[in-house]
């Protein structure tokens, strides 16, 4: 696992109550907030991913933290982000939050992204929430002078976020959706075999579809590129002592469980199995 | 000012607050001074090669857990190698639980782990995962005697037993445990529950059934405490649902010695030690010298109250 | 359109919701229309006047509350003259709760309520509060064997026996009743529980111990039920925290043909009908036709998954 | 009882959703909340109360209701009152309450205060929150043309509440305090006996104070005077189903339980045993 190797040591995690700066809508479904939070916070890693605990409302009253991938980790703003889905009661709770209040949040936690000193230019290929979780990878990308080609997919224009965000880091964009037929694994296959041919693709990352993983773990394997993926999995403690968030992995033809909180949640790409 | 110093079923703690196995694990570290708690307790370790259950692993519920986990255990070997070194760093007391699938098990286990920086053997006697069904050793009185009586006689290390709570005899099950040579009992593992996703007709846990935990089972466990503490003269120690400091002197007064947090800590990881601070303020407020003194001191417990239950 | 009706245990009923015994009196009337209910549950009644237990009766915990009312009872007379002729004025059946200290008393008991308008009884062997330090007929096979036949030789009238759930061997328990000529088993009543007023050093109720009920228990009480449904062929009501629709259907995926609501009704007074009206939407919505059909449709549970705990 | 005989049918109740007007600090205690609230809820009658399903908020989630007087109840405005003392987690619950939220209330419930024909002036005597219940009782007094003295008890001047309100449905208003050592027993026992010598003493009242209680009881029994009072116990349905807010009353010679809820809260003042 060189990719893994080179990751730096994971700075300590801190549980800590962090106000509220904004969180607002994105579109109808997501929400952006952004959070006042100093160091161990803002030094999070690009894939690393805090544990928060959403807040009770009436009907809502959920029991677990939740997990959420750094959207951006910024130590000079000392400030922290997420971009996140409104789905359960957790997420829910989490959209009540107004300037002022604060959210406790334990993080940064788990194995983020890795660049390898190697590589020149990597293929980001996201769909949905999964770009939330790439969009600092893309940061960490730029700061080491490392090209950048990002795939967005979405079901519409009007569904994908971070273009801009990728945009700004100077990556590459590439916007597919479901409504040109542009997002199809065929579609997508042929844009990825172009940026193979064209030298732009020494590594791939993705996160957020079946599909896609299963995609680029099949070109992967063909062109011997190596790659990384960010997977989830319903969590309790986050760091790593109850074994609940386990997912199957193949390493060496066995299949074994890691902990998708504490050996991951990013992961070779090569080892994780499709869901 | 405080002495929140406890002695339990053979060990000295400098405090009564350790975790519940299963909860705890080298990750706390990053957030907690480990040197703080009154002991370790591992997570369940078997002799065999155990791969844990399938997922989903857990379910939320009103105020509580499903959990089922299973024990998935990478054998003695690497117990030796990687978990008892870790540990070996801190002076606070190792406590190891295990399990094996028979009472012979049990005692080869607990022999082969008489080792410098084991301080005591926590038997878990009760994971309502390993049997089929749900039973366990520790739901019928004859089977505890038995696998403690054997575990006995295989280590001199303090013996803790731990007991399931799905049992309508929890006393003479803590009994049973006294009578086969335990030092203390661990009161209690968690609840056998089921979740079903009204969406999928599915079963919320992979395995099916599996174990709650959290503050929904307070109450109960919280009884079979008390129930335990006057049944034997072993120490007793709670554990179910803490997760404040109210909580733990609530089971002190029940009648534990010392209480493991569990659930709690996965909800806020720094839980043990705020129970530690706030034990100690609480304490302080109320003018309590010596924490040992809250054992069994619930007032207006007379067994006249208790048979007035039939009137 | 989605028929609700349900066939209980000797009874027809209109839909799958009534009250749960101890928690339905005629001060619903104000905010409820009764005459919407699958079924009416009496409080529990005796041959003997009762006086309950002494106050506090009631304490809050997570999810749930603890009970050590008792069974304050006026006797059959005062039943006969005011509670009977009150609940006849609906054409809901009416389910008669009984309990007694002895086999006979029940038998006793239950012969005597052989009458116009009632339509069932339910036997409630399972009070956790009556026998001291929380015993019950049915934490026993044998005595609930014992007095289920002596009840079924009493009545001609369908016959339901409630169960305790402070036991680890539910699914037997259920297997007695069902031998012992139920009509249907009743799963469950409250989980003996506790709590100590850590300001005071009393215990939270006056009796010390009392019954936990609410979505707190509901894990514990859903495994229960399916425990239940596998084990005999009669039906099984489900009780135990249900409070919404998805509660019900959830019970009766697991096993349950029909369910009761208690503490939930203490909290919103309407929740019994809320759930109907919910139901049916929920039936509606999945183009369910008949909620009969619901009962154990629970997917994925086969034995090869339970046994999957062991490995 | 003629008394209670005389009571109207009490009203059904209804579990109604009330938008909050007002609810706003008194002192460093008590909270004033107005809620808009039509039939059967505004018909409330004095010393009834509603069955309030107090929000949750993160640290607070009170599991039951909780009960509470009407401290006003007003037909034309259609509008519901209370006066409350932020004491645990359903009162801080309830103090978290801003106008345009809606409050969860069953109502009117229990057994209220009721006067007989032949009563022409009254004494009320109360202490704490006590006085929130005995205000309405005032109000309906004056209704009636019934005079009323009301001796209203406290620790000092600043925590007497609800002298205004007394005030203006033209009580002769008494108030006493521990401060100035006017609340003893005995001294509000001269009053008392002060009343009963001009005749003002019909029948006597009372609510919040075991002490005061026990001295109307007294002098009552001495006076061949008749009364009424209003007592609490905790709650759970508020329906008379559950059995767990019984007492212990006096009667004929015997020791009864009965409901708060459902046989009261008002009692008869020789049922009443002291707590
Ligand atoms: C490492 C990691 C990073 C994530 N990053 C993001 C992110 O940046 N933005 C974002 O919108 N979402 C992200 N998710 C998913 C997010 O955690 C879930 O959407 C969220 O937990 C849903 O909670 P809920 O209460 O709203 O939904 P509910 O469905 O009510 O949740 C019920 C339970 O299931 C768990 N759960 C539900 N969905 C998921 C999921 N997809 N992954 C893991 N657990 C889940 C919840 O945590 C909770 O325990 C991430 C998940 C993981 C594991
Ligand atoms: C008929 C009736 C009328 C009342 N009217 C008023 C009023 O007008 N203004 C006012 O300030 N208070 C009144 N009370 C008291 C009020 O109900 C309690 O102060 C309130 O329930 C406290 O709840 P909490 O969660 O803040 O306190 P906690 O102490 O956290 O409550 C814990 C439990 O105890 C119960 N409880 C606590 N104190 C009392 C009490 N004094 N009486 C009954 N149950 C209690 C709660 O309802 C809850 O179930 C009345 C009580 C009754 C029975
Ligand atoms: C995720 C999880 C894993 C657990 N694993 C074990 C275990 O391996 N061995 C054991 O004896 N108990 C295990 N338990 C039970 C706990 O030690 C404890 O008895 C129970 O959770 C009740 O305490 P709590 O409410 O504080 O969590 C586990 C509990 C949870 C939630
Ligand atoms: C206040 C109260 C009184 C009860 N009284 C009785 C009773 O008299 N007889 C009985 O069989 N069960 C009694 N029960 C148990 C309920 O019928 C029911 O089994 C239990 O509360 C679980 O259901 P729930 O969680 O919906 O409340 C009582 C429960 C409560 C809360
Ligand atoms: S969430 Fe606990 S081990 Fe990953
Ligand atoms: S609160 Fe239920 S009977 Fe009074």
């Amino acid at each position: 696992m060189p990719a893994l190797a080179a990751a730096a040591e994971p700075a300590a995690a801190a549980d800590l109550l962090a106000p509220v700066i904004a969180n607002d809508w994105v579109n109808d479904e997501y929400k952006h907030l952004v959070l006042e939070a100093g160091a161990p916070a803002c030094l999070a890693g690009a894939g690393q991913f805090f544990h928060l605990l959403c807040p009770a409302t009436g009907a809502d009253q959920p029991f677990f933290r939740r997990p959420m991938s750094t959207y951006r980790a910024d130590p000079e703003a000392g400030r922290v982000e997420f971009l996140y889905k409104v789905t359960g009661r957790g997420t829910r709770g989490l959209a009540t939050l107004r300037p002022g209040d604060r959210l406790r949040m334990l993080g940064p936690l788990g194995v983020g992204f890795s660049l390898d000193a190697a590589w020149r230019n990597i293929v980001v290929l996201g769909r949905g929430v999964g770009l939330a979780t790439l969009a600092p990878l893309a940061a960490m990308a730029a700061r080491q002078g490392v090209g950048v080609t990002a795939i967005l997919s979405a079901r519409s224009l009007a569904h994908v976020m971070s273009v801009s965000a990728f945009n700004e880091m100077g990556a590459r964009t590439i916007v597919v959706t479901d409504t040109d037929g542009s997002s199809a694994p065929c579609r997508v296959e042929t844009l990825l075999r172009g940026l193979i041919a064209a030298g732009r693709a020494d590594a791939f990352f993705t996160c957020g579809s079946n599909r896609l993983l299963e995609l680029m773990q099949r070109l992967g394997a063909e062109h011997g590129i190596p790659g990384q993926v960010a997977l989830e999995q319903q969590m309790a403690c986050g760091l790593g002592m109850c074994f609940c968030c386990v997912r199957p992995f193949r390493e060496g033809g066995r299949e074994v469980h890691k902990r998708v909180c504490w050996d991951g949640p990013v992961f070779p790409i090569e080892e994780a199995m499709g869901w | 000012m405080v002495d929140l110093a406890v002695c339990v079923g053979g060990l000295a703690l400098a405090n009564p607050v350790m975790p519940a196995s299963g909860t705890f694990a080298e990750g706390l570290e990053q957030v907690v001074r480990l040197e703080r708690l009154g002991a370790f307790v591992t997570k369940t370790i078997t002799s065999e090669l155990r791969a844990g259950n399938p997922t989903p692993r857990v379910a939320e519920t009103a105020g509580g857990m499903l959990n089922s986990i299973g024990i998935p255990s990478k054998g003695v070997p690497a117990f030796l190698e990687h978990t008892l070194p870790f540990w070996r760093r801190w002076k606070v007391p190792l406590v190891v639980s295990i399990s094996a699938p028979t009472a012979q098990g049990f005692a080869e286990l607990a022999a082969a782990l008489d080792l410098p920086g084991v301080a005591a053997i926590e038997a878990n006697i009760s994971c309502p995962n390993i049997e089929a069904d749900g039973h366990a050793f520790a739901m019928d009185p004859a089977a505890t005697l038995d696998v403690v009586r054997r575990l006995r006689d295989a280590t001199r290390l303090p013996l803790w037993a731990k007991l399931t709570p799905n049992t309508g005899a929890i006393a003479a099950i803590a009994r049973a445990a006294e009578e086969g040579g335990a030092d203390a009992v661990v009161v209690a593992n968690t609840v056998l529950g089921m979740a079903v996703d009204t969406e999928t007709f599915r079963p919320r846990l992979g395995n099916v059934m599996g174990g709650l935990s959290g503050p929904a089972i307070k109450p109960i466990v919280l009884r079979m405490v008390h129930q335990c503490h006057k049944a034997v003269s072993i120490p007793v120690i709670g554990c179910g649902g803490i997760a404040t400091p109210e909580d733990a002197v609530e089971y002190m007064l029940a009648g534990a010695s010392a209480v493991q947090v569990g659930t709690a800590t996965f909800l806020q990881p720094t839980a043990m030690t705020d129970i530690i601070d706030g034990l100690d303020a609480w304490c302080r407020r109320r003018g309590i010298a010596c924490i040992a003194d809250l054992t069994g001191a619930m007032r207006g417990d007379d067994d006249v109250l208790l048979a007035g239950a039939a009137s």
